[in-house]
């Protein structure tokens, strides 16, 4: 994938320095380590900003469907999904960020076996996360809820006929959006009810799908760091492809805090 | 020798409007474009390399110039946004009084709906001097409803109505075309509109005698699709008579109370499960997929035509 | 901007040093936040469910950014990378709901 | 550029090669020394033949188009294989050779040289970047042979998921993977202005090619990617039949639409920026004065580069976008149009009191300004709601944005190419022939493409197969222009190839130029510059005006102009 011969690029840019190098690590068209690190840092950050538009076209595309349909996503989310699996996934992340900023901090100051420590618990919680969300992806799967032929939204109490807008007021607003939408369509309110429903869901697995995706490139990362670690290799003048890792791992983290409240939290209050 | 058209006909309403909006702009680019050509080639032969011109203390920084070049072009968009924006709104606003024509769009033709039920294939007849407003839906593809000659032009969205409104000033016979490509025929789905003087547009309408009413062509796919078996008035099957129920309230098997609007026998006929009327046992097979677009509609019109006659109790 | 001539710019942020202590702190920040927007959920507060979550949710990535990220003291330049890609989210979104809130407001259009 | 650069010391350089130095080209030979490169020099050459083939690929396609548009009915082709046409026409132009061709291959090879840098900030992902063009390419090439895909370049949903029975994913795949070519471009860009810049050269030193390219990065890494999830999300809907665009599964059609458009619009600014820069070097060059305003020119790109993110509406008016979404575009577009104006003004205030030779770059250049401002006007029509109404999807579309991206984008790539042949290849290119095909490309263009803007206000509809008969004289015009245009593409190829070998060597600065890129020799050594060079003035030092940047407060003493400068 691009992201990881990014990063490993970026780290392997230190290449032979020769002729006037002091520094075994400076790459051959860099002045010196100053300028190399905040390139390489920079780099990252524009690298991220295109990762945030990515995830963002998704997240915007999201946001147009909740809004245009809010009680049919508010039933889904609360119906179809595990809020509590999501949480302590959310707690997981939020940890193994924390041991990843350690690790970074264990890079500055030369400590490797901290560093080795470190990044061994970051991996761990990775990849309990992604455990936890196997397993909340066989539940959907049970409940017939991964969008297809087999989608079935009973299991999702969905307001089967939205109650038209004289229904009482506390959903007056939300199902008069729908039925705002809806009348605008020629299809039936109910046929758009469920396909908005198994909309939901295509949205929820390709979100998290794409999330695992980069959450796997991720540990492909640290492992690659972790080996690196291990042979000493970083020095406190050194360390850019371990704070590099570090800066993609907080973003995916960063992502899994937006993904939390819009596909979890949608209406918990229901 | 010049047999080729250089400029559209103007032929509704509102098409001077948008020409004049176009000149407008046409006049900006024009006096803009020769501006900078003639420049370029004025300062091209005078300054040319060797030749004696006065290059004395060139200036390579002015910032009043600078400005002066941002705010005149930005008045003079800014002048051409609201005249277009204007214009734009009447294009959009469609009077109380016009009459409403169905169309629907699908992959490669143009099937046009008169409620007086006539129905044509790629060319609409429309009276000179009455708005017309358009309520368009595709059944496949996006698709373009456009017409040069009126300067409107709307995407046919499948899924959604949309809906567009001209009033033709002068009769003749205008190209229709598809604007948004919609597949291999999208060069094909042409048509004609035919504008008449307001008489012959009446008599071409009373004239498509095999041609019944919408409501009337209803009754025969009302029978043809079996619905007459059971909620016919000698129909052998308990089911609800239909006469005199369109636009009345109808009390349903679960205690709400609902408006019989379109939406409600819309659902009736697809998805029959969803209301039960009152009193009656669920045993009414769903349409959906049976019943196409253009064929709905005319049923709910034959419902809506019986819907003012006296209710016949059950 | 930053002068490649200087000599090496050691550490770039050495002035202001983030220590594992104050990774602790942000951490405890963190999951504070995200039991607030569990509790915030738990009401019904119509279409401003939506901006409560995405605020609370924007205030975790500030604080993962400046402090997780090492953006808190670091150069001017990555300040504006840092911010530049989520004011370029909000254009999308914004274009995307000004068109959809709009959408029922005329007949047909 | 004033830069003290002493004169290479003796054999202190790279080994002595057949008597002369060694430079980028005769430093390592075979092809991994090609295809395993790392330095920007080679790579923006590998990048000039890739897009060179895909050039002359949508140009064989829209030869066939211009051919059958001669008749009214359809004759040469049917609908379907018309349909594959332009949508080739379409895919292979606007991301195979518009957006990679002056970024690509001149920003790859002068960004470095014009800045004073040894080369681009991440060198191997610079390779990365060719090798995922390449993999595009092949992409679409792959559903070339498939049997073409129909659904126009702009995929549009639900046709090109539901209804096309045509290679519409390995197109899709191959538009998405040439994305991240063109991310990891930007990316580089971005990083080396910043961070690898000469000493004393700071941001008002630069030249406006490096601004031109800092905005056009800016743009590649913002917008890209969200065109990489659409086309994402359009294969997942079209593959597994479930999506969010599709309205037969509750989606809406013109969601992809707004994703589409919000990477597309900014992405004709990819096109047209960089040529923008290209501009700027050339006409300063032939009229030897430094470029009139350089601070509102440089404002003027990053302003083009910000604005160009908020305007997509305006290709969306009569989709079925609502009125005041539609609005607030329209006043969107209008503002983004200014910046444009500016830069044309600007660059005819440079030519006052300049002092002209009229060498093909600068043919092309001012062929550029006539063609732009054309071009740029034009789009006020398109972006006003009540012209737009009646001429979307028309031939006025068509040559509107014919006229920026062929007019403007293709000439200022002919004029960069020309103006840096000598720079990169060591050889000159035979001026007549320049001249002639720089004024056959002017010629047939116009003949090409001014009929379509009446044909357009006639109102007929783009991608038509078949039209109706009163249409027939403008076409065949069109048709006419399009073959002399094709002649004029063509006499570059060849005599450029020809003059690697038969024309005479070109010293290191064969037009005098101002740049760090002429203080090298040409072609220039593996490292650019034996010594990294300080920069002490403004970018454009020209006899004729004084340049903005000379006034900077740098404590650097100001150094004697190297003699022999005219």
């Amino acid at each position: 994938m691009a992201e990881t011969a990014h990063a490993t690029a970026t780290a392997h840019a230190h290449g032979g320095g020769h002729g006037h190098a002091h520094d075994p690590n400076l790459a051959h068209h860099f002045e010196d380590m100053g300028q190399q690190r905040t390139s390489a840092t920079l780099g990252m950050w524009a690298f991220l900003g295109t990762e945030v538009m990515f995830f963002g076209g998704l997240i915007g595309s999201y946001i147009v469907y909740r809004f245009t349909s809010p009680d049919v996503f508010g039933a889904a989310s609360k119906y179809g999904l595990n809020v509590w699996l999501g949480t302590i996934n959310t707690v997981i992340l939020l940890t193994s960020s924390l041991f990843m900023a350690f690790a970074v901090h264990a890079g500055e100051t030369g400590d490797r076996k901290a560093q080795v420590r470190y990044l061994l618990l970051t991996m761990a919680l990775g990849t309990l996360f992604m455990v936890i969300k196997g397993f909340e992806y066989r539940e959907e799967y049970h409940e017939h809820l991964i969008p297809g032929p087999h989608f079935s939204t009973e299991a999702l109490h969905l307001p089967e006929e939205p109650a038209p807008p004289t229904a009482s007021a506390e959903h007056a607003h939300e199902s008069a959006e729908t039925l705002k939408t809806a009348s605008f369509l020629t299809v039936t309110p109910v046929q758009f009810v469920r396909q908005r429903a198994q909309m939901f869901f295509v949205f929820y697995f390709f979100m998290t799908g794409l999330h695992l995706l980069h959450m796997v490139i991720g540990l492909g990362l640290v492992t690659w760091v972790l080996i690196l670690a291990r042979r000493g290799r970083f020095t406190p003048s050194y360390y850019t492809p371990l704070e590099m890792t570090g800066l993609y791992w907080h973003f995916i983290d960063i992502v899994w805090v937006f993904l939390y409240p819009l596909l979890y939290l949608v209406a918990l209050h229901k | 020798m010049w047999d080729f058209p250089l400029f559209p006909e103007q032929a509704s309403t509102l098409a001077g409007w948008v020409d004049g909006v176009f000149f407008y702009g046409l006049g900006i680019s024009v006096f803009f474009t020769t501006l900078i050509c003639f420049l370029v080639i004025f300062f091209a032969v005078k300054y040319r390399r060797g030749s004696r011109a006065d290059r004395s203390n060139p200036v390579t920084h002015n910032t009043t110039i600078e400005v002066l070049w941002i705010g005149i072009p930005l008045m003079l968009a800014l002048v051409l946004f609201f005249a277009s924006t204007f214009v734009y709104y009447h294009l959009i606003q469609y009077p109380a009084d016009s009459s409403e024509i169905y169309v629907l769009g699908k992959q490669w033709m143009w099937e046009i709906q008169h409620p007086e039920g006539r129905r044509e294939i790629n060319t609409l007849h429309v009276a000179v001097g009455r708005p017309v407003r358009l309520t368009m839906t595709s059944q496949d593809v996006i698709h373009s409803f456009y017409i040069p000659a009126f300067r409107v032009k709307q995407d046919v969205v499948p899924g959604r109505y949309t809906s567009m409104w001209f009033q033709p000033t002068k009769p003749g016979t205008y190209h229709l075309f598809c604007a948004e490509y919609c597949g291999t025929l999208h060069s094909g789905m042409i048509g004609k509109i035919v504008v008449m003087e307001p008489a012959e547009y009446e008599a071409w309408l009373q004239s498509g005698t095999e041609r019944e009413s919408m409501a009337a062509e209803g009754e025969r796919l009302f029978r043809q699709y079996g619905c007459s078996g059971c909620h016919g008035r000698n129909a052998s099957v308990r089911a609800p008579l239909l006469d005199g129920v369109y636009g009345h309230s109808v009390a349903l098997s679960d205690g709400r109370v609902v408006k019989a609007d379109e939406r409600y026998i819309r659902d009736s006929i697809l998805l029959p499960g969803s209301q039960v009327v009152a009193g009656y046992d669920p045993v009414m097979p769903t349409f959906e997929g049976h019943i196409n677009e253009g064929d709905l509609l005319k049923i709910i019109a034959y419902i809506k035509s019986i819907g003012n006659t006296e209710r016949a109790g059950r | 901007m930053s002068q490649t001539v200087t000599p090496t710019a050691r550490h770039d942020h050495a002035e202001g040093h983030i220590g594992p202590r104050t990774y602790l702190v942000i951490f405890g920040a963190l999951l504070g936040l995200m039991a607030l927007t569990i509790v915030a959920a738990l009401f019904d507060l119509g279409a401003a469910n939506f901006i409560v979550a995405m605020g609370i949710a924007s205030v975790k990535m500030v604080l993962i950014i400046l402090y997780f990220m090492h953006v808190r003291y670091s150069d001017k330049l990555t300040w504006v990378f840092s911010v530049a890609a989520f004011l370029w989210l909000l254009i999308l979104v914004g274009g995307f709901l000004n068109d959809y809130f709009t959408r029922g407001l005329v007949a047909g259009r | 550029m004033s830069a003290t650069v002493e004169e290479p010391r003796g054999g202190g350089g790279d080994g002595e090669y057949r008597g002369e130095r060694k430079n980028y080209l005769t430093d390592g030979y075979g092809i991994l020394s090609w295809l395993l490169t790392t330095d920007h020099k080679r790579i923006g050459l590998l990048y000039m033949v890739s897009i060179t083939i895909f050039f002359f690929v949508g140009g064989a396609a829209a030869t066939l188009i211009r051919l059958e548009l001669m008749t009214p009915s359809g004759d040469i082709v049917q609908a379907e294989t018309y349909n594959k046409l332009f949508t080739l026409h379409g895919v292979a132009m606007t991301f195979f050779f518009l957006i990679p061709s002056i970024p690509a291959v001149f920003g790859n090879f002068l960004v470095p040289l014009m800045i004073g840098a040894k080369d681009l900030a991440f060198p191997k992902l610079n390779l990365l970047s060719w090798y995922l063009y390449t993999i595009g390419g092949v992409l679409a090439v792959v559903s070339l042979l498939l049997g073409g895909v129909d659904t126009g370049w702009t995929f549009y949903v639900p046709y090109s998921t539901m209804f096309s029975n045509s290679a519409v994913i390995p197109a899709a795949m191959g538009a998405f993977v040439v994305g991240f070519s063109s991310i990891l471009t930007g990316l580089n860009f971005i990083v080396t202005i910043h961070k690898m810049r000469a000493p004393g050269m700071t941001w008002f030193r630069m030249p406006l090619f490096i601004w031109a390219h800092y905005a056009t990065s800016l743009i590649m890494i913002l917008g890209t990617p969200v065109v990489s999830i659409t086309l994402l999300l359009l294969a997942l809907e079209r593959v597994f039949r479930v999506g969010i665009f599709d309205p037969a599964l509750g989606g809406d059609p013109i969601l992809f639409q707004h994703l589409f458009w919000f990477y597309s619009h900014p992405a004709v600014y990819i096109m047209i920026l960089p040529g923008m820069g290209v501009i700027s070097e050339i006409v300063t060059c032939f009229s030897r004065r430094p470029v009139f305003g350089y601070r509102f020119m440089a404002g003027a790109v990053l302003a083009i580069a910000i604005f160009g993110f908020v305007v997509w509406g305006h290709h969306m008016f009569v989709s079925g976008q609502s009125m005041y979404g539609g609005m607030v575009f329209s006043f969107l577009s209008f503002v983004v149009a200014i910046p444009s104006a500016v830069k044309v003004f600007n660059w005819t205030a440079t030519l006052y009191k300049g002092s002209f030779s009229f060498d093909t770059p600068m043919l092309y250049a001012l062929g550029f300004i006539g063609l732009f401002t054309i071009g740029g006007l034009t789009g006020l029509f398109l972006a006003s709601l009540a012209t737009d109404v009646h001429m979307h999807d028309t031939y006025f579309v068509v040559a509107h944005f014919h006229y920026i991206m062929v007019g403007a984008t293709v000439m200022a790539y002919l004029g960069a190419v020309h103006f840096w042949w000598p720079k990169m290849t060591g050889k000159m290119y035979p001026e007549l022939w320049g001249k002639l095909s720089a004024l056959l490309v002017f010629v047939g263009f116009n003949l090409t493409f001014f009929p379509q803007f009446v044909l357009g206000y006639l109102g007929m509809p783009r991608r038509y197969y078949q039209y109706p008969p009163e249409f027939q004289v403008l076409n065949v015009m069109s048709t006419a222009g399009a073959s002399i245009l094709a002649v004029g593409y063509l006499l570059p190829l060849i005599y450029l190839t020809i003059s690697l070998w038969f024309e005479r060597d070109a010293g290191p600065n064969p037009w005098d130029a101002s740049g760090l890129e002429w203080e090298t020799t040409s072609p220039p050594p593996k490292f650019n510059f034996d010594e990294t060079p300080v920069v002490t003035g403004g970018p454009y030092v020209y006899p004729l005006g004084e340049p903005e940047g000379q006034d900077e407060r740098l404590p650097v003493e100001p150094q004697p102009l190297p003699a022999g400068r005219s």
